[in-house]
């Protein structure tokens, strides 16, 4: 089993709709620790990818197109921290799909791109109470899934999962990147933003691949 | 989710609505551009000076587009509210910034603002304009350490786009333009406390709930919360509490002069801004430091946030004479 | 009472604190009397010039003493928070304004600002000084009547200084310097809302009682609560009900000429007062009035008050110039 | 019976005394349909008035002396609206007692004097919602109390009275005069708080006389 490009725009239209249902959430996670507009960037950013993908004259030829697409809308529309470590992932994540299809190891190399690109900007690494923290558990159970052979649909829900249990697990963190590092110690026992909207978009990877 | 009780339409169109009125009412000192966004100098770029651009979230006027005009910025970008501005807004402001001398770019130390800067440096950089950028970075409620992202930039980016538009204007070149700027962001230093929280148009509800009797002390320009939350005190208290740390920090020592600047956070009364500013220089007299330059208003805010930060800058004849040079923009005129 | 979230000290010392820190950081432009409390023109009365002078209650800054300076006022007597200065402090500021060629008081139409200023005229007047006063009273939310206090002069107050201290600095006499000022005061409107109350240090509480949902159409610069409470609405239909009534009491008509101000109540942000001022300018040219003029910020507040007034002054070329002339004072300069 | 300098110096204190007492509600009555500075500013008066009496050298002479002091200080003092209607008040009451002792006729006097500075000043009539309607029930009680042969004691404890009930009668009315006035029908339902403050020095009055 292998995933196309109609998995691709599927992914990015469920992204769009879960986005926009946890607007709210997110926006309350980041009032908590950050300045409240989390939800509100992934909303706008989102919600112009969706009219980009209805705007396309032609359906979009391999994933690596619409995953470019939404590298550079998230960039023109988010702002923001998570603007440009949205984009330059995506960006990434394009560049490393150039190709029709993808087999386990395709979406291995997916989100191994996308981290690497979210590294590569915001310097973060993981415990420092960001999406990396989310990414990078993400990444590393979706390289054991694919290596024990899991298909890819298996390969992305077990990378939901592992960053689900990521973002969980930024709650007692002390931020040292971003916004809630201001807050010093107070920023422990919150959910970090950015790792919540991580979860939902791989959650939506995965069910896009069901 | 409730409406929320501002002057607006609709969140979605609030800056854009704003820009619009802020532009048919400054026409002999702005021009907005609307695709994207972004606030220019009436008139555009002067040939061969230096151009100087800002820009960050929206809710902090009159920074920064209030500082566009002639003696301080040639274009301001405004993100959303409280969201850094888009590197494809940033550029083009860029672009039209320059006339041929390069362009600083004046970036206060947030990662977004960091990141949506230099991916719009690298695309101004590509369109062939020589891009510089410094950093601000004042606030020393945050601790500033390699492993963190370091102090935010919040009022005294106004020194520096004031200090660095005069030297620009006086035709200093690129680099001479970036290292006043940077001899500002090296001398200069604030901290803010807040009396009550700000409501984001979109967000609905306020940036953080603070009981009648209790401050924030540390906080930045978002809405949020401070460093620490502390029992609602005197003026006096307060201004010590502020300007103490900012002294110590700067390492002030007698017979230094300095620019005192008490900055309203949008909500307080100008009443209120001068008795900490009374305080505040009493304490720097007491250290013997000189105030010789002073700005007292709402420069850099948080929508309607009830609260002050003092900044202290240190002077020297150049940065004074700069400071002191013409400036005609709608927020700073003299 | 528990204590008030402000920046201050004490109620009872906050208006002193802050004329002291006033003072202190606006040494070129004012000098603060302390017995009895005024502020005056550094340097003091210009010889041969006509003296201008206001007062009225503190709250409202930078309203008036923000208006001191060449080209404004002469010198402002500041009250207790809210409430109109005494003769005893007002007869001394207008001696000091005086060089001889008389004095025009400015009132804002106000029983206690009325009376005190009434008062203090006679006292002058028996130390030799002659004194003119004029009433202002561009307030359309109230009635006009023989038989009613008459309308509250509001945000028009700083058209009037602005206009009326243009002319005294071109050396009209004091006859002329007080006709353009009933000029201004024939050709000027303003209406107001609030969206939150203020809360008056010494009261302890906020002014009126305003459920997260309403506002008060009406107001004036005092707390007080408006001529009715509505539902809230958007920026663009609250700004309607302020022009409109203004508009009309103008009788405007096609063609005519207008300096537009949009006055913040204090804790509005700039941006808001900005999508007011974008919507009152364009139902102005709707009407084909030309909206020649711009003014737009918080220059007669209510302490904290959330909330705006539009105000429009017609204008002729007279008025136009003497608008445009320079004006160098702490809230005002060009 | 008669009242001397000793009852002025009383009167004038109790007052002080009371418009202290009564700050709060004096406050609260002018925020509901003024800028609630009324219970302040008389607080802050009656304060100096007391602080000019206790630094005084020699004993006032006269009950003049004593009005004349409470005239000045409150004139200079008070501010707002209060302070020249009740500064005219005991201006023109002080010159109507240059005498040692007031019989019930003097004390009529010393009334309609300060009603008249009062109306002089503020042009304002029966009616109109301010202190106007305290004191003129209030001159006209003691007017038919001193007529119908009332010691000055009673003469003031009838004026007190119909201070009272003036001041009560000025709930239902619609201001026309004052800062209430800008309230039109809303200042309906109210007291006026310069009619209960004119109330509380009048009753101070007649305490001192008993
Ligand atoms: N240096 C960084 N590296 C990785 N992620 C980061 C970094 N800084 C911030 N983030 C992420 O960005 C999220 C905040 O995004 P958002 O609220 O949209 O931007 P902003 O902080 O500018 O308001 C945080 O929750 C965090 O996950
Ligand atoms: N024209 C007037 N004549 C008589 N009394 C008046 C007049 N205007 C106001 N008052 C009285 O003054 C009182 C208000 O006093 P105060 O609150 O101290 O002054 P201000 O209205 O200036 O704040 C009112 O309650 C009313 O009784
Ligand atoms: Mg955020
Ligand atoms: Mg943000
Ligand atoms: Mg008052
Ligand atoms: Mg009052």
């Amino acid at each position: 089993m292998t995933l196309d490009v109609a998995w691709a725009v599927d992914w990015v239209r469920r992204s769009a709709q879960t986005v926009i249902e946890h607007r709210d959430e997110l926006i309350e996670l980041d009032r908590q620790i950050g300045d409240g507009d989390h939800g509100e960037n992934m909303t706008r950013g989102f919600t112009a990818v969706v009219a980009k993908l209805d705007a396309l004259d032609a359906a979009p030829a391999d994933i690596g197109e619409v995953l470019k697409l939404v590298a550079t809308t998230l960039m023109s529309t988010v702002g923001g921290a998570a603007g440009p470590l949205y984009g330059t992932a995506y960006l990434r994540a394009a560049k490393a799909t150039g190709v029709p299809e993808l087999d386990s190891q395709g979406v291995v190399a997916l989100l191994e791109a996308a981290l690497e690109g979210i590294v590569a900007r915001g310097k973060a690494t993981t415990g420092e109470k960001t999406m990396v923290d989310a990414w990078t558990p993400a990444t590393e159970a979706a390289v054991a899934a694919a290596d024990s052979g899991a298909s890819p649909a298996d390969v992305l829900s077990a990378a939901a999962d592992a960053a689900h249990e990521g973002a969980e697990a930024t709650i007692p963190l002390v931020a040292t990147k971003g916004r809630a590092s201001y807050l010093g110690e107070r920023s422990a026992g919150h959910l970090d933003p950015g790792a919540r909207s991580t979860e939902l978009i791989l959650r939506a990877a995965a069910q896009a691949a069901e | 989710m409730a409406a929320v009780k501002k002057l607006i339409n609709d969140p979605q169109t609030v800056v854009a609505e704003s820009l619009e009125g802020f532009g048919a009412a400054h026409p002999d000192v702005v021009t907005i551009h609307s695709d994207p966004w972004f606030v220019a100098r009436a008139g555009g770029a002067s040939a061969g000076k230096v151009g100087l651009v800002s820009g960050g979230g929206s809710g902090h006027e009159p920074l920064h587009g209030g500082f566009v005009g002639v003696g301080m910025l040639d274009a301001a970008v405004p993100g959303a509210m409280f969201t850094s501005p888009t590197p494809d807004q940033i550029a083009p402001a860029i672009q039209a910034a320059d006339s041929g001398a390069g362009v600083l770019a004046i970036v206060k130390n947030y990662t977004g603002d960091v990141l949506n800067f230099e991916t719009a440096a690298e695309l101004a950089d590509a369109e062939g304009v020589t891009v510089r950028t410094v950093v601000v970075n004042d606030d020393v409620a945050v601790e500033d350490s390699l492993y963190t992202a370091g102090r935010r930039g919040v009022a005294g980016t106004v020194a520096v786009e004031k200090i660095a538009g005069a030297a620009a204007e006086r035709g200093y070149d690129l680099d001479a333009v970036a290292a006043v700027a940077e001899k500002v962001i090296a001398n200069v230093r604030s901290m803010g406390v807040a009396l009550t929280a700000c409501t984001v148009p979109h967000a609905g509800k306020p940036s953080f709930d603070l009981p009648d009797d209790e401050i924030e002390i540390g906080i930045g320009i978002h809405g949020e919360p401070g460093r620490r939350r502390i029992p609602l005190a005197g003026a006096d208290e307060i201004t010590e509490m502020l300007l103490t740390p900012v002294a110590d920090d700067l390492n002030l020592a007698g017979g230094e002069k300095v620019l005192l600047f008490v900055n309203g956070m949008g909500g307080t009364p100008a009443s209120e801004l001068y008795v900490v500013y009374r305080r505040a220089r009493a304490l720097l007299e007491e250290r013997g430091v000189e105030v010789t330059r002073s700005l007292v208003g709402n420069y850099v805010t948080s929508l309607e946030m009830q609260g002050a930060s003092v900044t202290v800058l240190r002077l020297d004849d150049e940065l004074t004479a700069l400071w002191d040079a013409p400036v005609h923009t709608t927020a700073l005129r003299w």
